[in-house]
């Protein structure tokens, strides 16, 4: 059973897909000869042939837009944007068509692809580089949303979003993209998207949190175990379609709630989660659901990057404080 | 090679019929067999007809917005002529004539303009994408599936098409570098109509023609006269002809008119001279191309007369069946989003359901 | 007092603005000579030339991205996007510069423009003329966000949107365009961004809404008013900044609240009032906030469109629905 | 004119130096007064020394992400100096020579790059915007500033930069055509440095010229020498007359190497061999131009071993400031999102300031 981080997860995934699935081609800037900045798709064209793995000019829209062509024509392309700040351009493809074809045809075309995309803050980069859209796609009717925590998510949910006939936005949280390493087998297996996770059963409060925040909801739980405090902590796995139910069912036992999420506040994917709880388990609610977000800012340059990472000495204080409402 | 012929840097554009229907350069008329000439001039016509009729179905608060094609029949018909059953069709949404060549179903088509999403599910053998409406991101498609294309290995061609505004949307050239670099088997045919809605062709771009666009991607480009069906024909036809064999994309831009309206709730008059719109009518592709035919001995004003009236019927009884469509199911709104119904989708699905079963809405 | 319906309100507004403040400009696809094809811009190109009012070639982001360099160098543009279905392939400028061009600046360049576009749906039309994004927008840190409903604020907004020295997205409900007119003041007003409208007071629920619903919700209420139903009503006239004082004042005092819009409801607008009632009024909510929405799904073409339409009965209803908790 | 002189099509590329500091054509030498002269030679050194330091710095960790500029110098600082202090001035994010000849503190520049967002809030009377990050999309603001200056009458121009991988975004191309149709004082300079990240040149488009993509918007382009300062400088100088003129934008493509990695974050290595980095180095704009001034009389070895060393200090106490300068306070990072900041964005302010005051974070 392989040790690997999230990328090589990636990039293992990527391997077993295109080697089992021969319509599976995998593209993007750098994505090719280089096999990404990120290192994500290194060896793939060595290995898979330059037909199936390759080099784009610069340009998301066309990145986005010949996939779903591509898809239309029987492949299914599983696309790199390099950055998710750099998704923009591709936003008419993607909330214009990719969302849309299935419905547009009834169903005479659908489109089985991928759109991959490192994601989040914390990593000092410069502007553009450190984005939470998951907001955006999720709110989009026809797109799906992952977003992995661990290697072995990543791979279980990186098949998933091949073998989905409906188009993925793969948000893959790069601050963890090296953090950590876990046996991943070797063999194929799926991880169904629009499941949540129960990553550890507790009675007093349900945490939910996804990507990268899940190691950081992790420590803050440590860091109040001693208190007494049980804490039920929901990673999400998939944004889109959400997985009430779960969280629901949760909320209903523990009466109390908290999501975690590195987005902008206001309108953002938290607001919906509040909202859910409050749908599905008002009358079980001991204190009001509860937000803990990023800042209502553009995300700050390294210099000040810190103030807007989430660190787990917030999230355990603001179970605290909930708790004790 | 007529790209190699007429260079539009040279101000050359190619033209083979005059507005009488004369030849003007034998040397130049593409071969076509004669059953194929009428079966082209037949579906220029039957366009003609639905395109008239559509806007009077219209006007009679009958149809929703609709997108004439007058005028613009050659371009339409001589491009997709020169392709075969095995090449695909992306639309932009106004190419009536070359749907109808394809095989989509009158039925059908009116079927969208009056408003119902399965006017886009095409039947199966009809390879082409739905009607593009956010102006030419429907390119990046085109290059996407001829990147497939190669990959498999097929000698399938891509007719992509897109209005004159078109050709100022970024996603334009980005098509047509990326098809350029993937040596794609595309043909892209600018249907150059002289106005994206109110603004005319010289304030869309200051380059003279639309056909040397190509040059910055290093892909063949040529202007044809877009009314005359015979020169769209043969520029298309070459055009293929090189992408199937693995030649690569061409640009083509067609030179031809809009005699009506950009859609059933624009009124021409704010922008342009009644006197421009008689001379373009003037150059009417289907008088000279029906002008040719009838040189040619293969047809006359009697059959025409009663091919119309066949159209004029058979437009009616399709729109009829439309009509009595009626309107979309609660169900089909919700179904096609995903493959599966997302619970989400489902609650909300049957919650309205309940709710206007107790004869709410 | 010149009686105007929405779309003359609008137009009205920029011939005064125009007349007023040399530097404002107006452009976009159809916008000059034609004079916009709602009319909205008819007359100013004649009036005030055309360096001032004209047309573009078709593209969003040239526009969009020509008026951040507009505002650079001194002037204040105002650009149309024809329907707000089309503004998707200029959002890499509205999203990556116009919202961030004075942060990323520290202030050294501020963008003084108004981008506008009619918006929502109920007019029987093609695929992608009938979009609410209004969340996409609110969610940005950095854009202000207009929805008026009547001419009488449609002029005091766009006067104010104009002169307001950051970016402001202008949304504008195209059903209401020409639905009703009224008396609106010669002379310059404006009317502050960011504060919502109180349209009535009451006891029971409150009601927010904004744009074209604002009408429905009136008609909603009209039909309940036997019922001894006492309805507060806020039409949010400001989507972001979002006046939470007046929301959860009214709350407060009712108890229970109801949101209504046209956007999707998951991850919508809708979500983020509830979670603001949530957090401003949990300890006075009597019951669940509630949200009445658009479906998630792809808006319907004019044949399904009725589905999607949200009537004055439902509203009732669902006001009936609360109330009765 | 040189724009008609050397048409890309044709193959041609303006190149005036050779790469021992030779005249080729003496017809063709701009211009330049010997202070000018010595300027952008001085711009340039000091542009290679700041970036070798700045390479260093980060190596050792006390610097973020930096973009390289080694081989670029001639394409940067001698299109700059072609044009005026009223001129405006629009990057990509890789023109470090230009910006310092623009009057840029070489302390901002690296603030910048030092990851704070003081860097971009330029003096006052430097007429530059920020650093773009999204590839091309800076070209339309370019455009925007010239559509002021025509409608106010000035006589400002516009410098806008950008890469060779730039030129497949959509947005390259709806500025070039902006610019054509509003006939804008713009001049595009496409620093082609053969590579975008890893890809090279030759992939990101089939066109045989970045230059010949001016056609399709129909304003003139010109290819010229990036490596040999007074071609760019002649390009540009010509260009930026025209259009002080008001007769309309140019592009020019500069045709230069990048001699050092991506950004510090990459590995050329992986994608591309020593020998072609080595044949470049041979055509170093550096060496090329100080052998032409000491030809002139201008400068001599001795002089530029002093050069380097005031510069070396000077860069070494600008970065200094710069690691003063520690972190961004919390007000500075809410403060600037609206002139004023909404109450939610106080809430949101206030909030975190008192948690953290209670010294958590
Ligand atoms: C991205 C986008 N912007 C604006 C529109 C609105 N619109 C519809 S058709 C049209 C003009 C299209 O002109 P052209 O490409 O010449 O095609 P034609 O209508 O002449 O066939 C415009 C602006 C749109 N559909 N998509
Ligand atoms: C829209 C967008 N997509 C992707 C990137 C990531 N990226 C940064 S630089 C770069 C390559 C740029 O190449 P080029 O335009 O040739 O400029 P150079 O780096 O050579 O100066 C890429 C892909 C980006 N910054 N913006
Ligand atoms: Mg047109
Ligand atoms: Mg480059």
């Amino acid at each position: 059973m392989p040790l690997l981080n999230n990328i090589s997860a990636i990039n293992h995934a990527l391997d077993k897909e295109m080697e089992r699935d021969k319509s599976v081609v995998v593209y993007g800037e750098d994505v090719g000869f280089e096999g990404g900045v990120f290192r994500a798709t290194a060896g793939l064209q060595k290995k898979h042939g330059v037909d199936r793995c390759f080099d784009t000019p610069l340009a998301e829209s066309g990145i986005v837009g010949s996939a779903v062509g591509m898809a239309v024509n029987g492949m299914k392309p599983v696309v790199e944007m390099q950055f998710s700040g750099f998704v923009l351009p591709a936003m008419n493809q993607i909330l214009g068509h990719v969302a849309r074809y299935r419905n547009r045809t009834r169903g005479r075309y659908n489109l089985p692809m991928v759109i991959r995309m490192p994601y989040g803050g914390g990593v000092r980069a410069l502007e553009h580089h450190s984005e939470s859209m998951e907001d955006i796609f999720a709110q989009t009717p026809g797109l799906k949303v992952v977003i992995p925590s661990t290697p072995y998510d990543t791979k279980g949910l990186l098949l998933a979003a091949i073998r989905d006939p409906d188009p993925v936005i793969f948000l893959e949280p790069k601050r963890i993209y090296r953090a950590f390493k876990q046996d991943v087998p070797e063999e194929d297996y799926t991880l169904p998207i629009g499941k949540a996770k129960i990553v550890q059963e507790g009675e007093d409060i349900t945490v939910v949190v996804w990507g990268a925040l899940v190691r950081e909801a992790q420590k803050a739980i440590k860091e109040i175990e001693d208190e007494g405090i049980s804490v039920e902590l929901i990673d999400l796995r998939t944004i889109s379609p959400l997985d009430k139910e779960t969280i629901i069912e949760s909320v209903q036992k523990t009466g109390r709630f908290l999501v975690v999420h590195e987005a902008f506040k206001s309108f953002g994917p938290g607001a919906e989660l509040i909202s859910t709880v409050n749908e599905g388990a008002f009358l079980y609610l001991e204190a009001p659901p509860t937000r803990l977000t990023g800042f209502d800012i553009t995300i700050p340059l390294p210099k000040g990057e810190h103030h807007f990472i989430i660190e787990p000495k917030q999230i355990a204080d603001k179970i605290r404080e909930i708790v004790s409402f | 090679m007529l790209v190699d012929q007429f260079n539009p840097l040279e101000g050359k554009m190619l033209s083979i019929l005059d507005k009488d229907g004369n030849v003007k350069d034998k040397k130049l008329v593409p071969k076509i067999e004669d059953e194929k000439l009428i079966e082209i001039y037949k579906t220029m016509l039957l366009t003609r007809v639905a395109d008239i009729k559509a806007l009077q179905y219209q006007r009679q608060g009958r149809m929703l917005t609709y997108a004439p094609n007058q005028g613009q029949e050659a371009t339409q018909v001589g491009s997709i002529a020169a392709s075969e059953e095995k090449d695909w069709l992306v639309p932009a949404f106004r190419e009536l004539g070359a749907w109808l060549y394809k095989g989509v179903p009158l039925e059908q088509i009116f079927l969208y303009w009056y408003g119902n999403e399965s006017g886009s599910d095409f039947p199966e053998n009809v390879k082409m994408l739905p009607i593009s409406v956010p102006i030419a991101s429907q390119l990046n498609h085109a290059v996407g599936i001829g990147m497939a294309t190669n990959i498999k290995g097929e000698d399938e061609v891509t007719l992509a098409y897109v209005g004159d505004g078109g050709t100022s949307q970024g996603e334009f050239s980005e098509a047509l570098n990326f098809a350029g670099v993937f040596n794609t088997p595309t043909v892209f045919i600018i249907s150059n109509n002289q106005f994206a809605i109110s603004v005319p062709r010289k304030f869309q771009t200051k380059a003279k023609t639309l056909a040397q666009k190509s040059i910055g991607f290093g892909i063949p480009g040529i202007q044809v006269d877009g009314n005359d069906v015979l020169a769209v024909y043969a520029a298309t036809k070459e055009a293929v002809d090189r992408a199937r064999k693995g030649e690569g994309p061409t640009l083509i831009e067609t030179v031809t008119y809009r005699l009506g309206p950009h859609t059933t709730s624009d009124d021409p008059k704010i922008y342009r001279e009644d006197v421009e719109v008689e001379e373009w009518k003037e150059k009417d592709p289907l008088i000279r191309f029906r002008k040719y035919l009838i040189d040619k001995n293969l047809w006359d004003e009697e059959k025409d007369e009663k091919q119309k009236e066949e159209f004029e019927n058979i437009v009616n009884s399709n729109f009829k069946k439309v009509e009595e469509s009626g309107k979309i199911s609660l169900e089909k709104i919700f179904k096609y989003n995903y493959e599966e119904m997302t619970p989400e989708l489902i609650e909300q699905y049957e919650e309205y359901k309940n709710y206007i079963e107790k004869g709410v809405k």
